[in-house]
């Protein structure tokens, strides 16, 4: 297609632009995704071309300005997605071994004695490591389901509060230089798979309620036959009986999924809610009255459309 | 200044630090002179000379230089078309100055920089005029042989004798040569100070030369001027430089210098 | 024979005064460090070898390089070098102008500072940044990756140029000047070939450097190999990662032949 | 006056064979723009300007940099700036001989090839790797960053000091040699002085991306103004980003300063 | 070679590239010998001097460069011990070979280098006899001024006296001076020449001095050697050096160059 023209012509282009946010624990996807965009592309009858990048910050930016058309995103990522490049969410994922597989967790070294009582007596002799400051498993969720509802606050807590990569938790917690540590379920997994020594030196001391996974996120400005026409790919992707069908479960278990399922703005819920409790926790710790009061009114409100979110539809997980 | 002066220093000092280079110096010069400049090792010879072409600034002060009726440098700016001027003084300077990366061709090619193309000069489309000085020039000095051999590879002599020629190849209207002939052979410096004094009495050249071996000031200049600690101390015709003033600018060993066909 | 009147004075010594700005300097770094010492946390330095046995079970992930998608990996750094090579030529023709035009020896001093200070905001833009700029105007991709490489590397090229510029032999330049060479005159034939050497190990560095660049290209969806990567160590796959750090390495030593057999010509 | 016998030769030509590895070099050069053409993409480059909106929508984020947190910006600024000091101090003290043994002029070349290709692997390393394997000893933290930075940083300075010692003026050296000086004191004497200012400006150059650098200090729990920088830009909080830009800018500028001031006395 | 051969100089050749700078040079120098090297520019004197100090080594093949009994070089390659054998022997050299951005004071002291400490050396930790030996030095050639000025800031004249203080503050056994009186005026020029006599008649010491002046050559040395494109073609007393000989040498324009008082 003429590059001029996707960028004129959004409702409609002559080419897809599918991003792919290179997530953790995701090893050399562009083969993986390779035949599966292939088969998107013979379905809805225009080229997808894929892109990957380890930042969202600049797919969400590239998505607002139009050079983006559709995108594979984590879940908080999606969410500002949704929020700043007029994206709605299409789709969510399961894992291949079945659902709700997702859910961040800490980490002690085995053998260190170390409880989840111990973690939360903030004696301050231990060190914790933290994720990146935007990261759902490694830092959002603990302080939105484990820190802030005991209002503890991590940096008077423990001894030293380090961000850093789940890769470089892992590994300081399996050779005993980090006491504690986030992470997640599926990372576990894979640093298992690649390092069972190390994996046997670590054990959970604590898991979270499920958290949405990665999601299909499209532009809302798309022409809505051709949004059907995708929804209806992926919903159907792998999950007939004929050889066409199993070809593409070959796909989706390269890409260590089962499949897809439908899934709207709400599914992202979860997360807005830790990003209020965030929030809260912020303007609590700075001790403005004020800031206090309306941050707690922001976050009864994310709470309660929540919970009515999921009143109305089933829960996005499990 | 008189009107018929091709070059004029007039107050010229230049101080280094503490250092007093040059030291009120005022010098004309007339059209077609052939003029030795002599004066004991850090005299200010050199800096004298690169004052004239502008490579240097004088103080700031009363010091005005000008060459062919127009301002070189004054007040210890630089004036704005000095390139002009530039391209019709030759340079020949002590230490060479030759661009050690390039062979001897380009380098002597590089005289021809003032009056060719801007961007023939600048990509270096030599045009065959340029070419064949440049050929001459080598040969004039017998180096033509070295001609595209890298310039940091030459012996000093030929290093000496292709700055030479570039100065050769600029056909400028004022030759100014620091120590021509220090690295060279007595052919070489003989064949050296004929070729000045040739451009001068032949093509009508200014010259002004700086020499260590006073017997040559003698021979081929018809005015020296000498210098000490940065001042003018003699200024006339090689006839009356006798040894007593000689002992005055070089110092009271100069007596032991000459043992043999000395001037008396 | 004669010797000079006078006794012989006594060896020149520096005085406070002169020594003062070395003082100042040096004193300034030796009580940086001192400060920075707490803070960096340097007294834990003795760990680096109580713990060595911790650094080689991690490195014991990396002897087992897993070649198996050894096509794909030379493929990726293929396609980097590709952007590498447009991004490295594009900033070298920009560089030029700005490195001399940020040198002190060439250009005076009310349009060399101005420059100098650009060149610092260049290099102060965090890539991020830049790629973001050009990835919404031309979309995700090469060039994209392309237009973030050149910018990035101009302002660095243009700051390494300038400094050999600086540091060059003022002799030839004044030889082309006394000529009547024109500014223009006076650099390509008294300066280039003076920093011809040291600019060509810039580019040609700078060029390896983008050539093994995660960072910019792997943010705005450029691709490469550093992209591979980073998505291998995500998986802690550290047998593929292995693999591809060989591939650079392999690409990164030719690269540094190529510089040396270019720049042993000039010399 | 006398010429020299015979006529005038003509003008030096150089033949083919001379020109060859020139033509092949550049040659080479323009083949690889023309393959990578299509592959990079250029062909895209008019979007640059018909899209010049986007770029300035996106721009206009920029144009109100918030201030509120300045003392954090400042305080990780600095943070960053002491872990970059004792980093780059390390890296120099390395470097030194490194690049001494990995220069052809000094080194003879059964040693200068070998350490050549070390300083290639270890430049081809990724700071990641790097990183890690010092923070399973160390613990995540700033010593941890302190000798990522170091060894990722001693590689690439080796290189440009090499190239810098291989680009010297051989007279001084000789003059050294010849008064029956050991090796170690040519180089002291010989060499030192003369690649003093630019070796200089590459350490501070070095110092100055270290500074800014996010990559790896971000990954393995270093911190540093780099790291602000990339939650700031992850939280859309463009605002911020241009008030860390801005103090960065301040940052480069004077070190930028710093490194032109010392070089000053040397040059 | 004879037993109290100082230095001895056998088959010596040097190609570069097609040009043969050194073809079968074979010379024998014995302890207190006073020897000027003459020849035209480009005959390879520089690089007779250079393989001496093994700053270049020789073709491969039958040359053979000793000093003091010991090697320097031989078969193309430079002997593992030359080390020692250079702190005896003092160069200076054509282009002075100074490091611009030391003081002049630094650059002669660095004569001493090889006879103090290795970590003293090193360090620049200039032992108080060090300090005397160069600032005496700098003194006897008058230039003591300016022993902490940078030696790249210094005039032609002054550099080539720093180049010759840091061959005497080496206290060697043998000098080789490249042209060591090519930028000086005639009053210094003599201070050198005489002092070179003086380390050669009162020290004892072997000198080879390359000029151009054979003025000079005659009236300072007891033997001259005389190359003329690589190639020794007279050897022997400057009384022997009769104009037919120095034609030979340099050309049929020598016959003009001697235009008094020149040997006939
Ligand atoms: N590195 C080199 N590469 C190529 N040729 C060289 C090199 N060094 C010297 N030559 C050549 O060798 C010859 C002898 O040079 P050398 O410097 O010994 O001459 P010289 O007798 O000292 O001359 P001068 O009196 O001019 O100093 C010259 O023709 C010179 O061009
Ligand atoms: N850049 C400089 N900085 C400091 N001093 C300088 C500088 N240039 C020249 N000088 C000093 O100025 C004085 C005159 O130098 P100049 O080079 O003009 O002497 P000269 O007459 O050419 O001597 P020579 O015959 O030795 O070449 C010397 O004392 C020298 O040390
Ligand atoms: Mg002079
Ligand atoms: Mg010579």
């Amino acid at each position: 297609g003429k590059p001029a023209e996707n960028a004129t012509d959004a409702t409609n282009p002559d080419e897809l632009t599918f991003s792919i946010l290179s997530a953790e624990n995701q090893a050399s996807m562009e083969p993986l995704w390779a035949p599966l965009l292939d088969d998107l592309s013979a379905s809805i009858g225009i080229k997808v071309k894929p892109y990957f990048a380890t930042n969202y910050t600049s797919l969400v930016e590239a998505m607002r300005f139009k050079q983006v058309h559709m995108g594979w995103f984590s879940a908080s990522p999606a969410l500002q997605a949704v929020r700043r490049a007029d994206g709605e969410v299409l789709g969510r994922v399961v894992d291949a071994g079945g659902d709700a597989t997702y859910k961040s967790v800490l980490i002690v070294r085995k053998g260190s004695g170390l409880t989840l009582d111990k973690v939360l007596a903030c004696d301050k002799t231990l060190n914790f490591g933290m994720g990146d400051t935007q990261s759902t498993s490694g830092t959002l969720a603990p302080m939105t389901y484990l820190f802030t509802p005991r209002n503890i606050e991590p940096a008077r807590c423990f001894k030293t509060v380090r961000s850093a990569s789940h890769q470089a938790n892992t590994f300081a917690v399996a050779n005993g230089v980090v006491d504690v540590a986030t992470n997640n379920t599926v990372g576990l997994i894979f640093f298992a798979r690649q390092n069972p020594e190390l994996a046997a030196k670590v054990e959970t001391i604590w898991e979270s309620p499920p958290l949405p996974e990665s999601s299909i996120v499209v532009r809302k400005d798309l022409d809505p036959a051709l949004k059907e026409k995708i929804r209806q790919f992926f919903l159907t992707y792998g999950t007939g009986t004929d050889e066409k069908a199993a070809k593409q479960r070959e796909v989706l278990k390269g890409l260590a999924y089962g499949g897809f399922r439908p899934a709207d703005n709400s599914y992202l819920d979860p997360v807005r809610e830790m990003e209020a409790s965030e929030a809260l926790a912020a303007a609590k710790r700075g001790g403005d009255a004020g800031k206090i009061a309306k941050a707690q009114a922001e976050f009864d409100k994310v709470r309660a459309e929540a919970a009515q979110a999921r009143a109305i539809a089933p829960a996005p997980v499990q | 200044m008189t009107d018929a002066a091709v070059l004029s220093i007039r107050n010229a000092s230049k101080t280094f630090g503490q250092r007093r280079a040059l030291d009120d110096v005022s010098l004309e010069v007339h059209k077609g002179e052939i003029i030795a400049l002599i004066g004991p090792s850090g005299s200010g010879k050199s800096t004298l000379l690169r004052s004239i072409s502008a490579l240097q600034t004088i103080d700031a002060g009363p010091g005005v230089i000008t060459a062919f009726g127009g301002p070189v440098q004054k007040d210890g700016k630089i004036d704005s078309n000095v390139r002009k001027t530039r391209t019709r003084i030759g340079m020949i300077f002590q230490q060479f100055n030759l661009v050690g990366r390039l062979s001897l061709f380009s380098n002597v090619a590089l005289g021809s920089l003032g009056r060719i193309g801007f961007w023939q000069a600048a990509l270096g489309l030599w045009p065959a005029e340029t070419k064949q000085a440049v050929m001459a020039a080598l040969h004039r000095f017998g180096i033509s042989d070295y001609a595209s051999q890298r310039a940091n590879t030459l012996s000093g002599g030929q290093q000496q004798r292709g700055a030479i020629a570039r100065a050769l190849v600029q056909k400028a209207k004022i030759i100014l040569a620091d120590e021509p002939v220090a690295s060279l052979d007595p052919v070489s410096a003989r064949r050296v100070m004929e070729i000045l004094r040739e451009l001068n009495e032949t093509d009508g050249l200014t010259v002004i030369v700086t020499l260590h071996q006073v017997d040559y000031a003698l021979r081929y200049c018809k005015r020296v001027v000498a210098l000490k600690a940065g001042k003018v101390v003699y200024d006339g015709p090689p006839s009356d430089l006798k040894r007593d003033r000689l002992i005055d600018i070089y110092g009271p060993e100069f007596e032991d210098v000459f043992w043999e066909g000395a001037p008396t | 024979m004669t010797v000079q009147p006078g006794a012989i004075p006594p060896p020149p010594v520096r005085t406070l005064a002169q020594r003062a700005p070395d003082l100042l300097i040096w004193g300034c770094l030796i009580g940086l460090l001192a400060i920075a010492f707490g803070p960096a946390e340097l007294y834990k330095l003795p760990l680096l070898f109580s713990n060595s046995a911790n650094m080689q079970e991690l490195g014991r992930g990396f002897i087992t390089p897993d070649f198996t998608h050894w096509t794909l990996y030379v493929g990726k750094m293929w396609q980097t070098i590709q952007m590498a090579i447009w991004g490295t030529s594009l900033a070298i023709v920009t560089a030029i102008p700005l490195g001399l035009l940020a040198s002190r020896n060439i250009t005076p001093a009310f349009i060399q500072v101005p420059i100098r200070r650009l060149l610092d905001v260049v290099r102060s833009v965090p890539d991020l940044v830049i790629g973001m700029i050009f990835l919404v105007a031309v979309g995700p991709g090469p060039l994209a990756g392309v237009m973030a490489l050149a910018i990035g590397t101009s302002g660095v090229l243009a700051k390494l140029f300038s400094e050999a510029t600086e540091s060059i032999d003022r002799g030839p330049v004044e030889g082309v000047r006394a000529t009547g060479g024109a500014k223009l005159h006076e650099i390509v034939w008294g300066v280039i070939p003076q920093v011809a050497p040291l600019w060509t190990s810039y580019a040609l560095y700078r060029f390896e450097s983008n050539s093994r660049s995660a960072t910019v290209l792997g943010l705005i969806g450029a691709g490469g190999i550093g992209q591979v990567l980073v998505d291998s160590m995500n998986a802690f796959d550290y047998s593929s990662t292995a693999a591809i750090v060989l591939v650079i390495i392999v690409a990164v030593s030719l690269i540094d032949m190529l510089s040396q057999a270019i720049r042993s010509r000039l010399l």
